[in-house]
């Protein structure tokens, strides 16, 4: 397994969080995984993206320059990073604020109206664990139990509450691509 | 009759505009969001403008023109 | 065997400076460091330590000069402009043989700059940015995990020989996070701090924490002391990885965050049947002569690359280590651009070609 | 119709980068203003600090230079002595000037350089994502005071106006605020009164403007004005601190 | 018979290096009366400054550092978290503490710092050559003055202890002179007040010495005692500014 | 010809620069270099310039940051543990293209060290104290008059490259008196400084000056922007004194006041019967390379010495220079000590009979 | 009777020390030098002392050593 | 010519004055020169030398390794310099403030008592004009002419009444050697 992800959005869309997960859940299914973070100057409603590689020997560059998978979470995140996914790649998007399809031809795409979803699961920020349901989903990469595990330990023990809602979320995520 | 122009999509959505005018006509507009992604300030009855400008002065990214 | 943690490297820089038993920091902002100091802040108080933000680099440094001179385990951590400034201080912990530990996030320059990730102040630090015969020591983590264990072996270093080291990271191993293991270490055999300022009861000479030598003699036999603690240093700790170098028609010599992407390089060229050799220095300075004199040798080596991200800055050391035995080339990137795979293999392919 | 009130020709066409709400963007436009109706516009020279408002240089619609941080004072020492005939000005955050550059500032006002500050005091250092800053208050939780600043270990906030009118070459000194309208029409008559003193070559002038961080402070922009009023006003006292040309309090 | 005066045990029996008549030799004597009449020698840590006091390592009997130009407040600092039990002074100059100094002195007051500083003020770069300092008088010569200071150039002299004592984590500042045996006791009584207040835990604690430097003002030793009662007493008048123990003015 | 005149290195530089039209110094008082400020605190008044005795180095460089950036001829200096407190402002400097002259009358480190000249800064000097990639150019007179020539030559070189110059001497250089004559110069062709802040009229785009680029992309622009005026710089400004090298046995590697030593040197030698040649680099950055490549490839030419007031930093340039094509021996003495005569001869005598 | 000890060899001849006596019995030796090559300051007539260490206190090189 | 001469005394003798004068006289005779002080840190009743080199050819080292001339106003002086002369070489003492003869006897050595002929002068600063003076009678280094032309420069204009006593000096020490 040699998985490139690239997650982006908004900032304030969980978009850092999914990232971290993921990479949480591959590191402790035994794999070789990283994380790295686009960073700026602190500015409200910016764009946020990250780089996540999970893979069956060491990592060598955390930069991901051609991805197995690409997550959009919004239309200028499409934008930027349709191109960086490979051929047969998985270009997962948030159709609930992407106005449109991908262009890309040569890739797997998923629609997933995740803010809907999250809507309908009576919390908007959730909106990032459908995704990831989704991208466990498809690509395998870690069991929803272990993201879930992961949650835990990155939620800290004051949010254990959370953590129903959210595993529901990524339930309902998996659901929509299954 | 005073007439308040808001460059729309420099607004932030701050809501600064929407606690200062004397006549409480500034508020925002909640069903669109502007190119920057934010919904943006509005003045919904302009009839009851005074052209005080106190929403323009507040504003901390120059959205607002007021005449009179 | 320690359990494995996701950290980004910031974070883990800090928590193993306090599993090193540091106790003090201090620290001014900086991107993209910032959340070495935070965390020192958070952690600190709770292992009996102290955690202040100083008004300025300057006073960091001077701080940790303070703290350092009564004995301590301290560091301090900053990114480009604010290690310039703290340039001074470091001169005055080298002329005063103080312990510490420096950690520099390297952002682009020159002046403000960028806050991405570059090696361009590889000069500053293995030159000495201060004035005086100098240097500190200078390790060059590629992972979370390296700098992490490099934390910790750098304090040992620090109180072995009383002289700063240099963490040299960049903004990409700062903010990346990875697994990481806060491993057992058998303690090495340091020497007791008996010189430190610690008050003074008469049972030891009284300590005296100075760089000041206003007989030019004097001041060159602390000179050439200084120096012999050098070499013994150039001689005990020189640290490096040689990968895949044994029949190398290339050899790249790469350190830190970019050297893992000369890894990939190396992978993507072996598939099209390019040999490519990694000479990855860790200690910057003490700078690991001899393993390129040695590889640089073999037969197939037709020359050497250095890769950096910088305008050319370890390409000297590499050249002085190669001295004239091959061709020494340098690629690089600059002011926060990361090189890429597949530039860095055309510059291989261009160079086999005769083309560079 | 007549317009009573538009963009000040003193600032560029460049949308702020500023976080919703914040209000350093109110006090450029405060300065901007000034310029306007000093007409000073062309003779203007402007100094951007390091910190939230590095871009000023993109903003205000004259020379510019972005300085050090914490240097400004001294960069605008540099171009004052050169052109003694200009007007100098430079912006700087609480970071910028009561941290790093606390020796700059008293400096310029020690030798009472014909200078003007606009210092914005927001509490806390915004651009690098919310460390405490010697102006936070007591008690305020940063990212680098977690449990709230603490004053065994940090110190009470540092109150510059107080401190610099103990100099004999600052001219004007005064603290003001942009909470709201009544304030800021207020701060506004304070920075154009800066920029006469310097005009009139009486010395180094200065405004302490308090702002908010709707970000670092984890605040909606209507809240941090409202905390901004509760919680830093009696600390830092409004009103002019000194003024050698006449009034003060 | 007893020793009715005799050289305090805080002092080494190294000779001073200061010029003849230099006051410098008179204040190092003070603080060691003090630490000798608190009893904290065995646990008194000194930070000598970059100036002429920089060989005070050589005489103070006690563990001592040697600070880079203007930043001994820092290092006092970095010792006093390591050891807050034990007692940290810094003796410093007036180009070391007042002009490179000026950030670290006033944060150390800012943050409250509990360390002791011993300010020399001589209103002269002793040695490097009497090159004007913050502190030297309007109209004084020095080798960077050669005009006298002008205050149009060069601004007014700086008044520290007034300065500091606009903050709030300064507890105890005085200034103080030894032009005259009165003097001279009072001066002492106040070091040994900065001391207590530091061993109270109370905060940060500084008196300014006023002191004289007979090679560079150009003066006999004689003519500098009455240069400096005569000059500067008037414009950097004595007493003590803040008290937060009790006492003050 | 203008009158010869009998002046201290420091005056003649503060006079030097009054004479290139610098109207504007700024600067803190260090030994040993105070007669610099002091001469420029009596002189500037007269020509309706202006010096201000700022409140540290750092504050001092970035009023010259300032000034320059308003379009004037400006001046620091400084010795050694100031020069260290200026290197990020000189990062700044270089990073927003301002020309500024820097001069440093080296002082014994590191730390507090002593006053007694040396070359120890050569590091600092040559290869950016400060952060980021950046050069200066670094000139190193050798007597008072060349002091003279290289401070008017600086300022030139400064404005037509929009770049600062340090001027790198020594106490001794700073301390001494020589004949000096200041001669008539045929002005350099100068660009306008059409991007300084002067004031904005609306007759020239506004005036930015800085040295952000938030987008690393911009950032690497400029910094390959800034490669190709050093490029340019390397190729035209090199400058060097060769002397006595054809059919040398020994090529001495020196420069400053300590060439001069070694100049007697050869003298000493010749009347042995050994014949030493001297480069002399004048500009230490760029660094005279092919000077070397030349000379030392001659037949006669058994080795390289280089002789520096420093524990050996200019020799990584000599060595680079020389590219293994000869052995590179190195002399030094340190601290604030000079070196002497004979135990310079008596190096080269080792050298000569196998002995180093 | 009180006793003053001057450490000569210490002394820098600043003659501070005459200023302060409150008897005028401290006087500047002019025909004699020390080894730092200075005219020591010396007390012309020991009877008269009072003890109260002024001298001593005003001496910046703390030469004098008073006893009563 | 190549005078390698080493000029010491107390701080305050006037010791960097007579070097810069018989440089400033070197070189008005067309001669190469340099003068080169000790420097430290400032303080009174320190000792203070010089330097001076006046020579035919361009001057390599500031620095007199072996001196041609060592002058010694004071014990310390003598003390320090005498092993720096050259076998020949010059050795002038003060001898107004020096108790002790030379122990070198391989070079020629002369007492001037320079502080006692200042003295019937009326002015004890001049001590070191009166060591000039025989300095430039038994070297030929300069005229006193020069030495006087050179004194005027230094002065500048205010102190030129105290030319008289200058000359007064140097001949008088110029006479103690004849
Ligand atoms: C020498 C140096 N130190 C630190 C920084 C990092 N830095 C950038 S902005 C800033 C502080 C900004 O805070 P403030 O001045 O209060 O301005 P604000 O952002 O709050 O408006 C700091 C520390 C830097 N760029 N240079
Ligand atoms: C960074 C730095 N700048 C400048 C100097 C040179 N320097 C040494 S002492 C001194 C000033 C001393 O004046 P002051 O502090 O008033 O002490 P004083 O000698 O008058 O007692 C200076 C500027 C230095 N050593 N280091
Ligand atoms: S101008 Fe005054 S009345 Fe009109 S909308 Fe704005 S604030 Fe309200
Ligand atoms: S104050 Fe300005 S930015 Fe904020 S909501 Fe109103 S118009 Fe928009
Ligand atoms: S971080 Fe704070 S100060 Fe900076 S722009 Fe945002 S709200 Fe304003
Ligand atoms: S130079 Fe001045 S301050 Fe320094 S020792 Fe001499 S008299 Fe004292
Ligand atoms: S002790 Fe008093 S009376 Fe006696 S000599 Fe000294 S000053 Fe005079
Ligand atoms: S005060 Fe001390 S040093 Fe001065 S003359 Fe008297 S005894 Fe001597
Ligand atoms: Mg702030
Ligand atoms: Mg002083």
């Amino acid at each position: 397994m040699n998985e490139q992800i690239i997650i982006a959005g908004f900032g304030g869309q969980g978009i850092m969080l999914m990232g971290q997960l993921l990479a949480y859940a591959g590191m402790l299914e035994g794999k070789y995984v990283s994380w790295l973070p686009s960073y700026g100057p602190e500015m409200r409603g910016g764009t946020a993206n990250c780089n996540v590689i999970i893979s069956d020997s060491p990592v060598g560059s955390p930069i991901v320059t051609e991805a197995t998978t690409v997550i959009a979470m919004n239309r200028p995140s499409l934008d930027k990073f349709e191109n960086s996914l490979k051929k047969d790649g998985l270009l997962l998007i948030n159709s609930s604020l992407v106005d449109r399809q991908a262009e890309r031809k040569d890739v797997r795409s998923y629609y997933i109206d995740a803010n809907d979803i999250a809507n309908q699961l009576g919390n908007l920020k959730v909106a990032n664990m459908v995704m990831l349901g989704a991208l466990v989903e498809l690509t395998g990469i870690a069991s929803i139990k272990t993201v879930l595990e992961s949650l835990k330990k990155v939620l800290g023990p004051s949010k254990q509450h959370l953590i129903p809602l959210n595993e529901q979320a990524l339930e309902r995520g998996g659901l929509r691509v299954k | 009759m005073p007439k308040v122009t808001f460059k729309e999509d420099l607004c932030k959505g701050c809501e600064l505009c929407t606690t200062v005018c004397p006549r409480g006509i500034v508020t925002i507009a909640k069903d669109r969001i502007n190119k920057k992604g934010y919904n943006p300030a509005i003045v919904t009855d302009m009839d009851k403008c005074t052209g005080c400008a106190f929403c323009a002065r507040i504003c901390p990214d120059v959205v607002i023109e007021v005449e009179k | 065997m320690a359990e494995k943690v996701l950290m980004k490297g910031n974070e883990a820089i800090g928590e193993a400076a306090i599993q090193a038993g540091c106790k003090y920091f201090f620290g001014y902002p900086i991107t993209p460091q910032n959340e070495i100091p935070a965390y020192m802040a958070k952690k600190l108080p709770k292992v009996g330590g102290c955690f202040v933000q100083a008004e300025s680099e300057i006073a960091a440094i001077n701080m940790v000069y303070g703290a350092a001179g009564a004995g301590a385990r301290v560091m301090t951590s900053s990114s480009s402009p604010g290690i310039s400034l703290k340039q001074e201080g470091i001169s005055y912990i080298a002329g005063a043989e103080l312990p510490c530990l420096v950690v520099n996030i390297v952002r682009g320059g020159p002046g403000l700059g960028g806050i991405q990730p570059a090696q361009s102040d590889y000069f500053q630090a293995t030159r000495g940015g201060g004035h005086g015969d100098y240097r500190m020591v200078v390790l060059a983590p590629s992972t979370v995990q390296e700098a992490v264990d490099l934390v910790m072996d750098g304090f040992d270093i620090a109180d072995m020989y009383r002289n700063p080291v240099l963490l040299l990271g960049d903004g990409m191993l700062g903010q990346m996070m990875e697994p990481v293991e806060f491993k057992e270490r058998k303690p090495r055999q340091l020497p007791e701090k008996t010189w430190a300022a610690t008050g003074w009861k008469g049972d030891r000479p009284r300590s005296v924490i100075n760089s000041l030598f206003i007989d030019p003699a004097e001041l060159e036999r602390h000179n050439i002391k200084l120096q012999a603690k050098y070499d013994t240093i150039e001689k005990e700790e020189v640290r490096y990885e040689a990968y895949n170098t044994e029949g190398a028609q290339v050899i790249i010599a790469s350190y830190g965050t970019t050297s893992r992407i000369v890894k990939n390089v190396i992978d993507d060229a072996a598939r099209e049947g390019i040999k490519i050799g990694l000479i990855r220095p860790i200690t910057l300075w003490p700078f690991p002569k001899e393993i390129f004199a040695k590889v640089v040798g073999q037969q197939t080596v037709k020359a050497v690359l250095a890769v950096e991200m910088s305008l050319g800055q370890m390409v000297d050391d590499v050249r002085l280590a190669v001295n004239g035995q091959k061709p020494v080339y340098f690629y690089g990137r600059t002011g926060g651009m990361v090189p890429r795979p597949d530039d860095i293999l055309r510059q291989v392919k261009m160079i086999l070609g005769g083309e560079a | 119709m007549v317009k009573v009130f538009e963009k000040p020709k003193a600032l560029t066409d460049k949308p702020f980068h500023y976080c919703p709400g914040c209000t350093h963007g109110i006090i450029h436009r405060l300065v901007a203003e000034a310029i306007d109706e000093l007409d000073i516009q062309q003779k203007t020279i402007g100094v951007a600090p390091v910190g939230c408002a590095v871009f000023a240089y993109d903003y205000f619609n004259c020379d510019m230079m972005e300085a050090a941080h914490g240097r400004a004072p001294a960069v605008a020492t540099g171009i004052k002595r050169v052109h003694p005939d200009k007007v100098v000005f430079t912006y700087q955050g609480d970071g910028d000037l009561a941290s790093i550059g606390a020796a700059e500032i008293v400096h310029a006002a020690t030798r009472g350089e014909k200078i003007t500050t606009i210092f914005v005091n927001n509490a806390i250092y915004g651009m690098t994502g919310g460390q405490m800053a010697p102006t936070t208050l007591v008690g305020q939780v940063t990212a680098t005071s977690p449990y709230g600043r603490q004053p065994e270990i940090a110190g009470y906030p540092i109150r510059i106006s107080e401190m610099l009118s103990t100099i004999e070459g600052a001219a004007y000194i005064a603290r003001v605020s942009v909470h709201d309208i009544k304030h800021l029409m207020q701060a506004k008559k304070a920075i154009k009164k800066a920029f006469e003193i310097q005009i009139k070559g009486k010395g180094f002038s200065i405004v302490e403007v308090l702002s908010t961080c709707p970000t670092n402070w984890g605040l909606t922009p209507i809240e941090a004005l409202n905390w901004l009023k509760e919680n830093m006003i009696p600390y830092y006292p409004l009103g002019v601190k000194k003024d050698i040309d006449g009034g003060g309090e």
